[in-house]
């Protein structure tokens, strides 16, 4: 099982990644250079948090661009897995990968901290080995993570089911005053209409050893080792 | 060229002015929306050309269209003086 | 330009100093000459009032890897890695630009790191402001808070290094001249510290990074000079950060420096290109000649003046090894930065700056870097003194309802949760962070390894203001009791040193008293001084702030497991009291806050017995005895108990005091409750470990006090027997968790 | 409402813009300045009135003056509408 870790200028969860599907996980992995254009025979593509560019213009918009995008779409296209985390998320929704945008948080200083979320659908694959409702405790780490689509968009999603995270309260419960930055629906994670590939403003990576606080995280590079397998 | 949220896009910078200058006791302004501008230094043949590499770089780059709209006014005689 | 005493005066150059430069130059200088020798001799960058004080700070350890002398200090942590930290202030800039000048004071301290061939990996910060109540400076200050939060955030949490911890206090006398100090720490190999050298004849000298602009030019004589109402005329002077191209430029520096084709490296700080190349020339006993033509410019028109003495951020200034060019130029195209070839190492000592043809300046690097004048500038005892540490406590009335003045202290800005600042710090990033800001000192592991470095930053300007000496000795024993508190040995501090102008012997008095202090201090616990920071002229229309030494302690916990939380983990331990249980009022934030009263004799610490307790807790963890430890600091006792029940998971606590002999003024609750004084930790351990840790306590002569229980939904005092003060578990956090942002929240819009 | 940074003043933002541009092949794009914009709603008896309220505005709160410019214009004919 071999993970491709992507690396744009500006990355900077990119080594945290690497550190969880590598030293917690014991599973391979491989930065890819954005300027590369070859995945390395990855079987899982991850685009990591950070601050592709500086965030400068909007965040994820310069990376979107660079030339590995368009290896991560053939990869996509094909059926591979492909998760956005924070930053990550940010360049998918940017690269057309998924649906929506990200606007500030809705009071508009960046946050990090702990939240909960709950599972919302197991047929992604990084959602394979969890249990519906489960409840994750998770770190944000945001400023731009207040999601936002229009209401008709919105409605579609719900349809689908490819709302795969939201933010809920320790007891699994949502409600506006748990949801940080002002999301639409408390949406945390989505995925796209073919299921494989998922973004999501939580940091799985940061939650993956308990001597860190949390290793709830680890159930969504569990499962995309697991979907492989299976 | 302009760059701003579409009307229907909740604006939390926009809201946290209008708050702060009702605040400060600027009552008479109702409504306060946030958006970019940008100069871009751009060598065309003609005003026309300017305006369609700028348009284009408005809606592949500098404006998200899922949340925001944009606006590209083209300055001709900037370029004249170089 | 010709150069008249105006010129010479403008520069900042009184007239002896003026004459010593001839003397070196033997000859005129020309103006870019004048100006170099300005930003090398300014206070900032030649610590010409401070540097023989500093030289009685203890320096040496068998862990010290790298003292003083360098970008920043390092330590020996094991496994063939040493620590490399440091501290740096950045006031000036942050009151003309809060966003800005705190968030380039990151910047700043994040190249000292790297430079050294360290890996940053985390950031603390250390901040000063005014009092968020005042009428007048109220809303300025709240101005300045948000900006220096914001920058520090912006410009942190963008280049991806946590921060992960802090202290934040308010006093009027920070109201004109916030401090904003910053400390980072990296972690090398040992064989690859990287130093800031030229040497090797012939070398090519490159420069990489951001272009050229006019921006601060003047800065680092600005820092050196004290405010007026005229500052406004600097504030063109204020630079941008761009922590996008510090990333690449770390990512570059760190993976050319993993190739031997490195001499050495150094960032363009203060003064910029002049400092950079005089002092790594003097580094290495060799010459630096440099082409300013050549140096990348953003824009048009600079003269050599201004190239020299500009500070724009983001630059490094790199000796490489002569045939090894290629593969330099390479790994920074790589990261899309162009590593520019300037100029040469050269044999004659001498630096030589040349636009194309024409030599500008030819001045001796050694005589420059170190050859400015050293001043032992007057010193005097305030005068009234004396009176500032008579506390009559006969004038004032005690609480009338200790609880109600419990919760008031808890809301303090001073003393509540800062959590309002550290949710804007990214603390996990680099998934290092195994206790995060909250309470007491933040632990982050050494990846690789089993071990972990507790950090904490401190300083108690209001202590230093009555007793800078004591003042000293208090903030390096709290700095390095907070780090022990997490289970951690401390192995090494850096300082920063913020006071008024040096011109005054009051000044000069307060500063070398609390050099002594600090000194006295690290000598006892051991914990050798591996650099810092020396801010002067920290003063506003003639008054001065608090002298404010600020310590980083850094400590070392073997195994990364065993790192203590500050806060009650959970219900049915017992609570014990180690140290003294009284403190004392003088100089506490009690008497602050309920009576605006800045007076008395801040209870002194006792560096032997502060060195026993920090022993026992670092044995004491590493054994597993306890499972949590708390100082208590400003607010005493009462405090330090809210927090940890509050930020713990361990409910309410029941606790009961003895009584204390003290003078019968009615305080003698109050000073039990919320006086203050050193070497007192609260601890909270299983009753079965409970007679091991008496016994340790007792082998070192540490008082030891089992005062109570955790658990259950209040916290409450009693004191032989009967309840003094009893409040709701979750009416005290409110008040502690809200406190902070509701006074910052009060305080209106600037008009 | 339009504020930018000021011409010595160097803009990161608009320099990152830039070289993203010309690596995707827009090599006619000299130079790019970011600045954010404002649309304020005023409500005044006359244009004057609003330039005045706003100019304030924008050099109290919505410029940080010491690295900002701003220039402020006024449309008269949007508040003909309400
Ligand atoms: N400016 C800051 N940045 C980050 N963390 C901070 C800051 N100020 C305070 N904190 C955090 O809040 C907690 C309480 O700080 P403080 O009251 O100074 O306690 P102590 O001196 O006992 O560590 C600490 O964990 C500290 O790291
Ligand atoms: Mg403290």
């Amino acid at each position: 099982m071999k993970f491709a870790i992507i690396e744009f200028p500006g990355s900077n969860c990119d080594h945290d990644a690497y550190h969880a599907v590598r030293h917690v996980l014991g599973q391979q992995a491989d930065f890819i250079w954005h300027k590369d254009t070859d995945l390395r025979g990855a079987d899982t593509v991850v685009l990591p948090g950070g601050f592709s560019y500086g965030d400068y213009l909007r965040t994820g918009a310069i990376a979107s661009f660079s030339p590995v995008m368009d290896k991560v779409r053939e990869f996509a296209a094909a059926g591979g897995p492909v998760i956005g985390i924070c930053n990550g998320f940010q360049i998918l929704l940017e690269a057309g990968l998924l649906d929506g945008a990200l606007l500030r948080n809705r009071r508009l200083k960046f946050l990090c901290q702990d939240v909960h979320v709950r599972v919302e659908a197991t047929d992604t694959p990084f959602t394979a080995s969890a249990e519906l409702g489960q409840v994750l405790k998770l770190p944000i780490a945001h400023r731009e993570g207040n999601y936002h689509v229009v209401p008709e968009r919105l409605a579609d999603l719900e349809a689908n089911r490819q709302v795969i995270f939201r933010y809920c309260d320790s007891a699994g419960l949502t409600s506006d005053s748990v949801n940080p930055n002002g999301s639409v629906g408390s949406i945390a994670g989505i995925c796209n209409l073919r299921r494989n590939v998922v973004g999501l403003m939580p940091h799985p990576e940061r939650a993956c050893e308990s001597l860190l606080g949390s290793d709830d995280g680890r159930v969504v590079f569990e499962s995309a080792v697991a979907a492989l397998v299976a | 060229m302009f760059v701003t949220l579409k009307p229907s896009v909740f604006d939390p910078q926009g809201q946290t002015i209008l708050d702060a200058l009702s605040s400060l006791g600027y009552e008479s302004v109702r409504d306060v929306r946030q958006g970019k501008f940008f100069e871009l230094d751009v060598v065309a043949d003609s005003a026309q050309e300017a305006m369609t590499i700028s348009t284009e770089i408005a809606d592949k780059l500098l404006a998200n269209t899922v949340i925001e709209g944009y606006r590209v006014e083209v300055d001709p005689k900037r370029g004249e003086g170089d | 330009m010709s150069i008249n005493q105006a010129v010479i005066e403008t520069h900042g150059l009184t007239s002896a100093e003026y004459r010593r430069l001839l003397d070196i130059l033997g000859r005129e200088p020309t103006i870019t000459e004048l100006g170099i020798f300005s930003v090398m001799w300014s206070e900032h960058c030649s610590y010409k009032s401070s540097r023989l004080h500093l030289r009685r700070l203890p320096t040496e350890g068998p862990r010290v890897v790298q003292g003083p002398g360098e970008n920043a200090g390092a330590v020996d942590i094991g496994d063939g890695l040493i620590a490399v930290f440091k501290i740096e202030s950045h006031n000036h800039p942050s009151f003309i630009e809060p966003y800005q000048g705190a968030a380039t004071g990151i910047g700043g301290i994040i190249r000292d790191i790297f430079t050294m061939g360290a890996r940053p990996i985390a950031l603390l910060n250390s901040l000063r402001f005014g009092e968020l109540g005042d009428s007048r400076t109220g809303a300025t200050t709240r101005r300045v808070v948000d900006g220096v939060v914001d920058g520090i955030a912006g410009y942190g949490n963008s280049i991806g290094i946590p921060t992960v911890g802090g202290e934040v206090a308010f006093e009027s006398s920070y109201s004109g001249n916030p401090l904003v100090n910053v400390f980072c720490l990296g972690v090398a190999h040992a064989e690859r510290l990287a130093k800031g050298l030229a040497s090797g004849e012939g070398n090519p000298v490159y420069y990489v990074g951001a272009k050229t602009g006019r921006d601060g030019i003047h800065g680092a004589t600005m820092a050196s000079a004290e405010f007026d109402e005229h500052s406004g005329d600097n504030r063109p002077a204020v630079q941008v950060g761009d922590p996008f191209m510090e990333k690449l430029l770390l990512e570059a520096c760190l993976e050319v420096m993993q190739t031997d084709a490195l001499v050495g490296i150094q960032d363009m700080g203060a003064a910029g290109l002049t400092c950079s190349t005089c002092e790594m020339g003097a580094r290495g006993n060799s010459g630096i000649e440099i082409d300013v033509s050549l140096v990348p410019q953003r824009e048009a028109g600079m003269t050599p003046y201004e190239i020299m003495l500009s500070e724009s951020q983001e630059r490094m200034l790199l000796v490489a090894k002569k045939g090894r060019e290629a593969e330099v130029e390479q790994i920074f195209a790589k990261w899309d930065l162009h590593a520019v070839r300037i100029g040469r190492v050269t044999g004659d000592g001498v630096l030589r700056v040349r636009e194309g043809g024409k030599v500008m300046a030819e001045i001796p690097n050694r005589e420059l870097a170190d050859g400015a004048p050293l001043y032992s500038r007057p010193i005097k005892r305030p005068e009234g003194l004396d009176d500032l540490r008579r506390l009559d406590l006969a004038k004032l009335s005690p609480p009338v309802n200790l609880t109600e003045a419990w919760l008031t202290l808890l809301a303090a800005p001073v003393i509540a949760s800062k959590r309002w600042v550290y949710r804007q710090y990214d603390h996990m990033v680099r998934t290092n962070t195994v206790i995060r800001p909250g309470c007491g000192a933040s632990v982050v592991r050494v990846k690789g390894t089993d071990s972990a470095l507790a950090l904490s930053v401190d300083g108690n300007g209001r202590y230093c203001y009555l007793d800078p000496r004591e003042g000293g000795r208090l903030a390096v024993a709290e700095a390095a009791r907070n780090v022990a508190c997490a289970g951690a040995l401390p192995i090494g501090a850096t300082n920063c040193l913020n006071f008024g102008n040096p011109e005054r012997p009051e000044t000069m008095w307060q500063f070398s008293e609390a050099v002594d202090g600090i000194a006295e201090a690290c000598r006892t616990l051991e914990i050798p001084i591996t650099g810092g920071n020396v801010s002067l002229y920290n003063e506003t229309d003639g008054q001065s702030i608090y002298p404010t030494p600020v310590l980083g302690v850094v400590g070392l916990i073997k195994d990364a497991t065993r790192a203590l939380a500050g806060v009650f983990p959970e219900e049915g331990l017992e609570i014990v009291l180690l140290g003294d249980p009284s403190g004392a009022l003088d100089g506490s934030e009690y008497l602050k806050t309920a009576h605006g009263s800045v007076q008395g004799c801040p209870a002194p610490v006792d560096l032997d017995r502060e060195r026993a307790l920090q022993s026992l807790l670092v044995e004491a963890a590493s054994n597993r005895l306890l499972r949590s430890a708390h100082d208590c600091a400003e607010g005493g006792f009462a405090v330090a108990l809210a927090e940890c029940c509050i930020e713990g998971e361990g409910g309410g606590a029941s606790v009961e005091l003895p009584s204390t002999v003290g003078p019968h003024d009615g305080f003698g609750l109050v000073r039990l409750l919320f006086g203050e004084a050193p070497t007192r930790v609260l601890v909270s351990v299983p009753a079965t470990e409970r007679p091991r840790l008496l016994e340790m306590a007792d082998a070192v002569s540490l008082p030891a006090l089992v005062v109570g229980k955790t658990g259950g939904e209040r916290i409450r005092i009693a004191v032989d027997g009967d309840v003094v003060a009893d409040v709701r578990l979750e009416e005290a956090g409110n008040s502690w968790v809200t406190g902070f942002t509701r006074h910052f929240e009060s305080v209106p819009w600037e008009q």
